[in-house]
């Protein structure tokens, strides 16, 4: 099982030809990844690590099954190359690209939204079902199968975290990055929701951060799940981010500290590590191990 | 990128949003002139990136020419919570029979602008009760639609059929035009005024996303950026600088960043900035970014990657090229290396005498130590 | 029964304050219609015909359950008026206004089909739920009720035709005006298979023009109509209309002639009078009366 | 309203789609001294508002000015499908290597713009097999968006990395644009030539929604209708001009029409025109209308009304005042007479001593009659 993506899943490249689309393409071809088609506008014929390239996904969509696709297109031009995923009926949109203009951001997510599909990101390092398919930029060696999910929005912190799951001889059944910016694709209860209901998952690490309310809104969720759910909390020590006038401060009201959100995480039943490093031996815990 | 008072009100009245006479100067006696032309009394604002500069005095008002002049003269050279004033917003003063307050912004967690009004705007206006504050969404595909316009300053409790709830109507259509075609993250009017039965901007805030700049060349470009803030820019990094005045940090990625910040203070150390190195910087630009560290003469400098994009042999590259440019570091340096090209990157550290540590823990604990000089 | 709105049915009027909204609420009232509410922006407030006046459709929907909208909107402000409905989750629009910029009437569909509403016209009689419920503008007294569904294009026809029905005691189960326009909100295929779930409805009337292709694809689902279909097409012997340039011509292909419509429908089972008058006596053939 | 080619190509200009060099004249020596100015081989073409032109004349070339003089001497005055030319685009004559098709309109059936291209362009575009015509769609919402320009260039058969397939990626968006902000019915270029490693629109065919023009008042304005047509739509009606001679018909709806005239021609008669007056039209402008078709010397007129928003009374009455004012009808009419305040309208026909079907057929069965003297 897994979520999301699994050793079924027909990867699309977007951006096969540039420096970051062939690196990563040999990195996921090696992790195992079915890469069946990359796209280049203008590179149709290419082949790139024995993978065709075409130069639109819609000429991909005519010679392969295509279920997911993943972008390493420049900033500017991220938001056409999404919606030509989007528009031809690709479920899964995976946007690793920073530096995506937010109003680009909110329409992409909005788009995404009416056509039924998945995206993840922008500013995402990926996901991973840990042995059977890898979309996006982590380092491979540390994703190793198992039975906890993860699920976070910054990429580093999630292979330290991950990292010592593995190093732990705790596997992972998915590592989804839901991205690091302002405005992505998915909210932490949308893939708790997917955790709870995947056969291969037995716990959950949620990884967050200050600001916002995502963690607040998810730990709603967390005390309905049967799964346990151990979470860390990054930015305890952090300087408050930029204020967006008083806007920001009429949205959030007071919402997304630090203590704000273990509070909520805790009364829902989750386990708060305080560090980082203590993440595994907490699993182990609450998987009875 | 945050616009200047006068920025954002010269980009309103482009798009046709009233605000009040007036223009920008950067000394008293074109501060005198401008209040000439305008004639009757005018209003002198410092014009800096924060706000409460009213608090702090850098608004005044003057009745004539020379009242503007002394007024700027006194304004100019203030410092408003560590910020020089110089550029000032000399305007005509308005009769204000109300203050309003409206915004656009991004709302992140419900992924879409979000609009957000009240009758009761002002200085006081983030502890207004909840149910003075409109707050609607906009859906992206749809725009900013008239109709929502009108329901907006319904909920105001404005009457539409009135001068005063047509302008409201337009001015929020305006307003997310603006916020729309100038890629803005913040469009603010704090107070949008009434004045007789016309309805003003007597203030702007716009931030524009920092993402977009590459397609908004058309507007002007405000640095706000310290001198350490711009160098760790031009190498694509970012720089933060924090309370503490002990441990310099380098990491690769947010929120690695934020958890090596967390592990430190666990231990009883104080951060005094952090560089995000994230993204697979390469050798000559890491190299370039520890130099702006040591500049800042920390005690410790504490290194920690975990390599994914990033490789550990351009890390440990630049540590060992930093190290034998200057003959040695002037503060101690601790590295913990781990991830892609490890191995390499250790046996370059090596050679410097360097050993890295394989945990952020132990790594940050020994920083901390060091930093307490209990090495 | 009947499909789309029925006595139980709580109606708004927007632009309810101008002369044609003022005339029309009086008629829908006396026919029966429940209308709960009206809007005028700046009127609010105010009472028609002991309807009470909003100044928008949130305003309304805050006071009333409103189920379905007609509106009577001058023509450059129907398309804020439509997604002001739409918007608000309103799931029947009626938009009897002729006139609509095509672009606006493409938007509007487009909005609809995103929200899942139901919109009929622009440029439409409106509905008739026979003895129920009347949302637009047909004369009230040929509307009886009884278990022929008809679903038209334009307005004074299928008065014509109903009116014949009515005469003939034929009454109505539901009379759907789609409106007009080039675009309008629905097809023939979605209500003829409304029809054809509706147990109140026993026949369908379909009464059909020249141009376009409507009608050819309604006859691919008439062959799964377990209820007999009988169809009037106008314009057997009208001047070939303005065309679309070039653009016009490769659309159509020769499809939307008068011959080739009555072929189709024939051939998929439904009986095609060849005069308006005629339709009565086919509709108590196929019934058995 | 249909638009001239030069009007066409004037907004295309303006949107940045490239057209050939030349300009609209209205005489021959214009014509000399445009001709003049671009150098070289020119083309004057006829401008009228109808296909097929270059098969009936009204496109010459010429040389050089004298002959551009000349050429135009001949065109103009032509008179192309019963139009006279009276404007002419004087050109500067392409080097033609290639001719594509490129047009987008609304798809009714599929309740969006279509974008149609074809690498086949040119007078026979409508007899191309299928498998040359790019058909797509574009999702309303979403725009034409660049990647939908790319995908339609590879769908053409031509390399995007070219400067031709470049170019037409960038033409196909500006369509776009020009469709949507200037509310066209039509924008077709056919056709779309490749000169060179230039890609220019050497034809316009621009077709803006009439029902949009109160909001597109920047546009030039182009009277197509005839002077009946247009002394109808003075009256907020629609008049068609048929190809029978002998009934002229009034009715209430272009549904209600359309079944009158087949209700006619069933039983022998033939139409001469109509005159739909739907909609509600009031006893002042239905008066005038029936003063229209009089005009025009049918044999009879034949009045088709079945009352909804149109009440009978106001036609009944109409009908007695042009009885009246003239003292009778110059020809016969017939007159069908249901709906809304039928009774009242009965009545005041009674006083004039006109009598009303009730039935459509029994009506257009005495007009059809008296139009063959059988009645």
């Amino acid at each position: 099982m897994a979520i999301i993506i699994d050793e079924n899943t027909n990867v699309l490249v977007q951006g096969i030809t540039g420096n970051q689309g062939v690196f990563h393409t040999k990195q996921m071809l090696a992790y195992g990844t079915k890469i069946v088609a990359g796209v280049t506008p203008g590179k149709g014929g290419n082949v790139v690590e024995g993978v065709p390239v075409y130069n639109s996904v819609r000429e991909a969509c005519e010679n392969h099954r295509i279920d997911a696709s993943v972008l390493f297109i420049p900033a500017p031009f991220t938001k056409d190359a999404a919606f030509e995923s989007l528009e031809a009926g690709v479920g899964v949109v995976v946007v690793v690209t920073e530096g995506v203009p937010v109003h680009d951001e909110t329409a992409i997510v909005a788009y995404a939204k009416r056509k039924g599909a998945i995206v993840l990101g922008p500013n995402t390092f990926g996901i991973v079902s840990s042995g059977k398919c890898k979309m996006g930029i982590p380092p491979n060696q540390y994703f190793v199968e198992g039975n906890v999910g993860v699920v976070a929005r910054s990429g580093t912190l999630t292979y330290e975290i991950t990292g010592s799951l593995t190093a732990n001889g705790l596997g992972q059944s998915t590592v989804v990055g839901m991205g690091g910016d302002r405005v992505v694709g998915l909210t932490f209860i949308d893939v708790l929701r997917m955790f709870e209901k995947d056969p291969q998952t037995e716990a959950v690490v949620l990884i967050g951060e200050i600001g916002g309310n995502a963690e607040e809104t998810a730990s709603e969720y967390i005390k309905e799940m049967t799964k346990p759910v151990v979470a860390f909390i990054a930015g305890k020590s952090a300087p408050p981010g930029k204020r967006m006038g008083h806007a920001g401060a009429i949205i959030e009201r007071g919402k997304g500290t630090y203590k704000g959100k273990v509070e909520a995480l805790t009364e829902a039943g989750a386990k708060v590590a305080a560090l980082p490093f203590e993440v595994p031996a907490i699993v182990k815990e609450v998987l009875g191990k | 990128m945050k616009m200047f008072e006068y920025m954002g009100k010269e980009l309103f009245a482009q798009f046709g949003l009233p605000v009040p006479k007036g223009r920008m100067v950067t000394d008293p006696d074109e501060a005198a002139k401008v209040a000439a032309e305008i004639g009757g009394s005018v209003v002198i604002k410092s014009q800096v990136l924060i706000g409460k500069r009213g608090k702090a005095g850098g608004i005044k008002f003057a009745d004539n020419p020379e009242g503007a002049k002394a007024a700027a003269e006194e304004i100019l050279g203030m410092t408003i919570q560590g910020l020089p004033v110089n550029i000032l917003l000399v305007e005509e003063k308005l009769k204000i029979d109300k203050e309003l307050y409206m915004s656009i912004t991004v709302d992140g967690a419900a992924k879409a602008p979000v609009l957000i009004a009240s009758a009761y705007g002002g200085m006081d206006i983030e502890e207004q009760p909840e149910e003075y504050i409109i707050k609607r969404h906009i859906d992206p595909e749809l725009g900013m639609q008239a109709f929502i316009a009108r329901d907006v300053v319904r909920k105001m409790g404005f009457p539409l059929n009135t001068p005063h709830g047509k302008q409201i109507v337009k001015i929020i259509q305006v307003l997310y035009k603006i916020f729309i075609e100038k890629d803005a993250e913040l469009v603010e009017i704090n107070p949008l005024v009434f004045s007789d039965d016309k309805v003003i901007a007597a203030d702007s805030k716009v931030t524009i996303d920092d993402d977009a700049m590459f397609r908004r060349k058309e507007l002007p470009y405000v640095e706000e950026r310290s001198a350490t803030e711009k160098a760790a820019k031009d190498l694509g990094l970012s720089y933060v600088d924090l309370d503490g005045e002990d441990i310099a940090v380098m990491a690769n990625g947010a929120g690695i960043t934020m958890g090596t910040l967390d592990t430190i203070e666990h231990f009883g150390g104080t951060p005094a900035n952090f560089l995000d190195c994230g993204g697979g910087t390469g050798r000559e630009a890491t190299g370039k970014a520890l130099e702006i560290l040591f500049g800042l003469n920390p005690k410790v400098v504490f290194v920690n990657i975990f390599g994914g994009i990033t490789r550990c042999d351009d890390v440990a590259g630049a540590v060992a090229d930093v190290y034998k440019a200057r003959g040695g570091f002037p503060v101690p340096l601790v590295i913990r290396l781990v991830g892609t090209n490890q191995e390499a990157g250790r046996a370059i550290l090596e050679e410097i005498g360097v050993e890295a540590y394989d945990f952020m823990e132990d790594g940050a604990k020994r920083a901390v130590d060091i930093s307490k000089g209990q090495a």
